[in-house]
């Protein structure tokens, strides 16, 4: 057993942290609530090489394994950084692995084109996966050039984002959603890749991996939320104490530390999962997944209401996280949906639908 | 028992929901939302003309004698259906206040000017440094000549961008026995020395924070004596406990339930889904607690019986458990719940996403739930007062 | 608008409350920890005419209402009085309402005969209704001279307890629970009561009834849960200080104060529009119901919880109310079945099948 | 990273299910069961005959230096297998601590017959006045010659009445203090004046209080020094932390699944209610976060790096979720799952009323929730002492 990171992990998590310090500032973020993504910090994510971390190097890529992209996601949700980081490596990687010889790997490799994903069976409840109505709600679509999805025929990319692309939708705050017409018969026909089991399993595969990098995207979001209300607790003076002293407010800070720490060793074992125990691996992208989002709208909320009204007021930066804290993960039918998936993956693998995650 | 508000109260529904539909349009709601200032003069007059501005007042004041069932009403269905209330509700605390504890002069110079419509209050209680705990108010009134100069800042003062005055806590001598020492004024927002900036919310509500610099306020202006401003302050707070949400809570049920009845776009309903069902049965419960407790609040009033720990019951229940409910939702409904009001595909009207940003608030304003709790333990449980 | 209890009814509380005080001592509930059920105290009860409170006077009853009878049950629940007070009073008046010639309605008048009720379809999950499988879980079925039940032909009441009644089960604490077996082909054959849509909806409305006479007991059982928590609260010194001085434990004491006044008001407006507001009746029992099972829960919880490690030794009274939180309104399928018919009923009444709930 | 325990803890893992095959039948276990007392010295002694009393002690010490990954998993199987395993947990307690803060007499007269499974130990920390303040501690020691003579009273004492000894927290000097002033002794439970009663609970389990009147104890039996017994307590309290309910979560996990997964009497499956499967989806996340919490703490303790508040998240973590499952399902099952083990209709085994009874006393012994998360707030957030 071994639960620290190595150096070379250690090193790729102080880079990242160096470099979001210098370029995305909460003001950048601010800057971009209109439209959920900053060209200028997707450009420093490029010099850095975050477009081919996770395609492997046969095509140019860095080959880097879902944990050092975990790492990478969670300092980017820590400042809520506005880039599509987890969606191009996750659509990077199945093209690499299905399509690999297919254009837009060397444009991703290149870092010309912004890959986005139609998660499949979204939500049972209010139906926006793309299956069922020709459409699907895509995170980063607003930006996005190419969406890879999938339908009764099979698995697909489609690009011609002129005609498929919506405008960018108003949420409480997920980034550049946006929605895409993935009918074939409008605009280019989108490209085949996969069909049959190849194509479900493809699709599984890279849904359960969006779920664990963005899993690691909310545990950094839960950490610097927990640490801006501890931070406002021990500073915040009231009857002559700091609040942080009051056991209605630290001990529900207390609880979301415990829940955080144990959202981030969660999103770690999976990520160490993938070659190490590959039959739990998907089951555990969506506990990951699933209890991150939990988490982080928890820990979120708590540390807002330290703030007391100062946590509501848009000056402050809380709110910015409270927001995103339910409206990334619900891009993926929210935490609620998962755990159906957690049931079904975890505990009646049988039973689960091949590709049906 | 009865559970009825009575048959004047059901007349008051009739009328507020017949002058609603007749002057305030579709457009009327969506800009008032937009605003987000919780007040609009255009309306407010209208209001005013039909003498609904002093309807909880007694008649020998000018008002219109209505009793607290049909007050409840009133505020109710203005608060349902979107109505900018915020003005109404805060010159219905001022109103009651002035007439209790004001002067003669309060009484002959601002109570009519508020009936008539003319002029409108905000509250003026809360600073930078002194929220939860009101009595460490540090904003400054001292003596000059026969009047008073203020210096300090106020934080959260909804509705002072559009109000003639602000209710203001003030303190008046040191700090060491925090609750000693506090006067209340009536301060000009026009007054030489008036700064109101506005403060944005999450919620999309539209504050202020209020700076005073040297700020010449009459002694007339001042309500109630010199360094005893607390008991004011309790009794405005007072009339503003024991409310609660309820009737927010009623629509957004309502909303949850037109949605989870009507098809999507697979051809399904949401309601045949035993989740959806058991967070409609929840929310229902919890808006039908609230509603009761408010009622029971009302009943207590009109029955001039004690309060005890009941408004903060009434406040502490509704604004958690609407709370709750709207992230409970928030984690049940996804993507397509969370598109905003007039986004392409978004569910309820907005109703889950709006909620969502809405609710964390009604656990902090007008006394936290943490505030409130502490208040029930030793008033209704008899325990020890809770560090 | 009146809040308050008439003089009358205030008269009722005070008299079963004297009674209760020397009759059901906590000491008695002990002694019936084994049986559910106490003779000696179901005779006191019969001497006050607690089993023709609820009969209508045409058939020799008191003719007394819902809130009478649910004002009973309250006091009851306090002292958690193991007696079949609300199943006599709500087989009492099924029967009395439908077959008022019914020799059983004698005998519950004259105090003979305890009767009980086979709820139709309690849980969708674990599949205990009558309906399917021919036998039902009857509160106080250990105890029961007769059941009455509701299968595809109607509504019936079965006697023959020497063959139908099963031995009284150990659960968390409900009382006396037992199976009966309502198969018509055993023993006595069942006397046929009402057929179709009569008899569903003579059902439905004796389910609703029980179901808020168990929410009025229950939200005694809540009060004096709470009451327990808080006197120990006040007196139990650690650190110094009575421990109600804490945060941790009176603030969720308070929460528990405002959930029990809550359902308090909501049993009575049920009873009340039973009368007043037919149309809601339905609904607002399965709403108080409902609302006084997780209240009852959570507030024996929070007061066991009070209690330290003493909340959990047999020695302390709470932990026999925190075991008849779970398992008295587990007879109905508990609280979270309930939400399915609180939706139902009161949001979509047209879509709950008649005589379903 | 490696989030395996490592193949000697597999190893432990197959030898110790097969001894539990072979030496553990099924009728044990109902007889523990019953029995509640947490102890069999018949099934305990066979334990120590194979060295897994003494396995995690060090070799030098004649233990089986087993890696703390080895003995997280021996107790994980006994736990989950419903072995009587407290004594043996005990005794590990006891005996790391008499060999890193005992005398060479406790060394040589206790530790190897701890080992050697001749002996067992209780713990005496808690007393009626004295739960989450184990610093208020009454139980007096006073001198008599060189020995010492205890009063008092201890509570929660469980194997207080199989085991021949109690390590025992007492007071030898004035209260104004509380830390200070604590000294502890190895009382034996034989000695004239000592008289443990049984102590029932609701979740099945037979603890016991123990009275002291005027009980001779050695001072060879006195643990460190004079007035110096807080840091004592501290260390085996340290011991006892960081472990959780992580094992008995998920065999009511496998129990759980293994009702929703067989057919009912109507032919449906529980897993295809989707309440059902959001439910077991919750409770496998709370397992596994649980489990995760502990290894890491193990891994601390393997690592000997600080511990910090980490020990106190794991048990909270445990204890808190633990309970929140139980009472979720017990209010999703309704009766049929109240029934207990071996009625008529039970469903899985009795496993949802057996755990809404056992649940909450996790919240509170080795430490309350409450404790915990004032220690989490300071150690691991910084915040002050909360009180």
């Amino acid at each position: 057993m071994d639960l620290s990171l190595d150096e070379s992990q250690q090193i790729l998590v102080d880079t990242f942290a160096e470099l979001l310090e210098q370029e995305c500032p909460v003001s950048l973020v601010r800057e971009c609530e209109k439209t959920g993504f900053s060209e200028a910090l997707w450009s420093q994510y490029r010099e850095m090489g975050a477009n081919v971390m996770g395609l492997p190097e046969s095509v140019d890529g860095l080959g880097m394994g879902l944990l050092e992209l975990g790492l990478v996601a969670q300092r980017s949700g820590r400042v809520l950084a506005p880039v599509p980081f987890v969606e191009t490596a996750v659509a990077g990687r199945l093209l690499a692995a299905i399509a690999p010889g297919d254009p837009l790997v060397a444009r991703i490799a290149a870092g010309e084109a912004i890959v986005s994903l139609a998660l499949p069976r979204p939500h049972a409840v209010t139906g926006t996966g793309s299956g069922r109505t020709g459409r699907a709600l895509v995170p980063f679509g607003a930006v996005a050039d190419a969406v890879v999805g999938i339908d009764a025929e099979g698995l697909f990319v489609a690009e011609d984002a002129g005609k498929r692309r919506g405008p960018r939708l108003r949420d409480a705050g997920s980034g550049a959603l946006a929605w895409w017409s993935l009918q074939r018969g409008e605009g280019a026909a989108p490209r085949a890749l996969a069909t049959g089991d190849e194509a479900r399993r493809a699709m599984a595969r890279a849904s359960a991996e969006w779920k664990l990098l963005t899993g690691f995207w909310l545990v950094g979001l839960a950490q610097r939320a927990l640490e801006i209300g501890a931070d406002y607790a021990r500073e915040r003076i009231q009857f002559g104490v700091p609040i942080g002293g009051f056991q209605a407010i630290a001990h529900p800070l207390a609880e979301c530390a415990i829940r955080v720490d144990g959202a981030e060793l969660l999103a770690q074992e999976a990520a160490w999962a993938e070659a190490e125990e590959p039959d739990r691996f998907e089951g555990l992208c969506s506990m990951a997944f699933a209890w991150a989002a939990q988490t982080a709208l928890r820990t979120a909320d708590v540390s807002l209401h330290t703030h007391g009204g100062y946590g509501f007021s848009e000056e402050y930066d809380i709110q910015l996280y409270y927001r995103r804290a339910a409206a990334v993960p619900g891009v993926a039918g929210g935490a609620r949906e998962e755990l159906q998936r957690v049931a079904e993956l975890c505990l009646a693998p049988e039973r689960a639908a091949l590709g049906g995650a | 028992m009865d559970f009825r508000l009575g048959p004047k109260a059901d007349e008051v529904r009739r009328e507020i929901r017949t002058w609603l539909a007749a002057n305030f349009s579709e457009e009327d709601r969506r800009r008032a939302h937009e605003d987000g200032g919780g007040h609009d003069w255009d309306l407010y007059r209208k209001l005013a003309a039909e003498g609904w501005v002093s309807a909880g007042w007694p008649v020998e004041m000018g008002g219109g004698g209505r009793d607290p069932y049909e007050i409840l009403t009133l505020y109710w269905e203005l608060c349902k259906a979107g109505f900018p209330w915020i003005g109404l509700l805060n010159n219905g605390f001022i109103g009651h206040t002035l007439m209790a504890m004001g002067t003669d002069h309060h009484r002959e110079h601002f109570v009519p000017r508020i009936a008539s419509g003319e002029i409108a209050f905000a509250l003026g209680y809360s600073e930078p440094g002194s929220g939860s705990d009101v009595a460490s108010c540090r904003t400054m009134a001292t003596r000059d000549g026969d009047d008073w100069r203020i210096n300090g800042q106020k934080m959260w003062t909804t509705t002072g961008h559009t109000a003639q005055y602000i209710f203001m806590l003030t303190r008046t001598a040191t700090l060491d026995r925090p609750h000693k020492g506090l006067t209340v004024f009536l301060v000009p927002t026009d007054a030489e020395g008036v700064d109101v900036q506005p403060v944005h919310t999450m919620g999309g509500e539209r504050s202020n924070a209020v700076y005073l610099s040297n700020v010449p306020v009459s002694d007339s202006a001042r309500v109630g004596e010199v360094d005893k401003g607390w008991s004011v302050v309790r009794f405005a707070l007072g009339l503003e406990q024991a409310m609660g949400y309820a009737d927010l809570q009623e629509r957004f049920l309502e909303d949850a339930r037109r949605w989870a009845l009507a098809e999507q776009a697979d051809g399904g309903l949401p309601f045949d889904d035993p989740r959806v069902r058991e967070q409609l049965g929840q929310t229902a419960i919890h808006t039908e607690v609230a509603r009761l407790l408010r009622h029971r609040s009302t009943w207590l009033s009109a029955e001039s019986r004690p309060l005890g720990g009941k408004g903060a019951m009434t406040k502490s229940f509704s604004g958690s458990s609407y709370l709750e409910d709207a992230q409970a939702w928030t984690q049940l409904v996804g993507s397509a719940g969370l598109l905003a009001e007039g986004e392409d595909g978004a569910v309820a009207g907005g109703a889950f996403e709006e909620a969502f940003r809405q609710t964390p608030v009604n656990t902090i304003y007008g006394g936290t739930v943490e505030i409130l709790r502490s208040l029930v333990a030793e008033v209704e449980l008899q325990l020890p007062k809770s560090r």
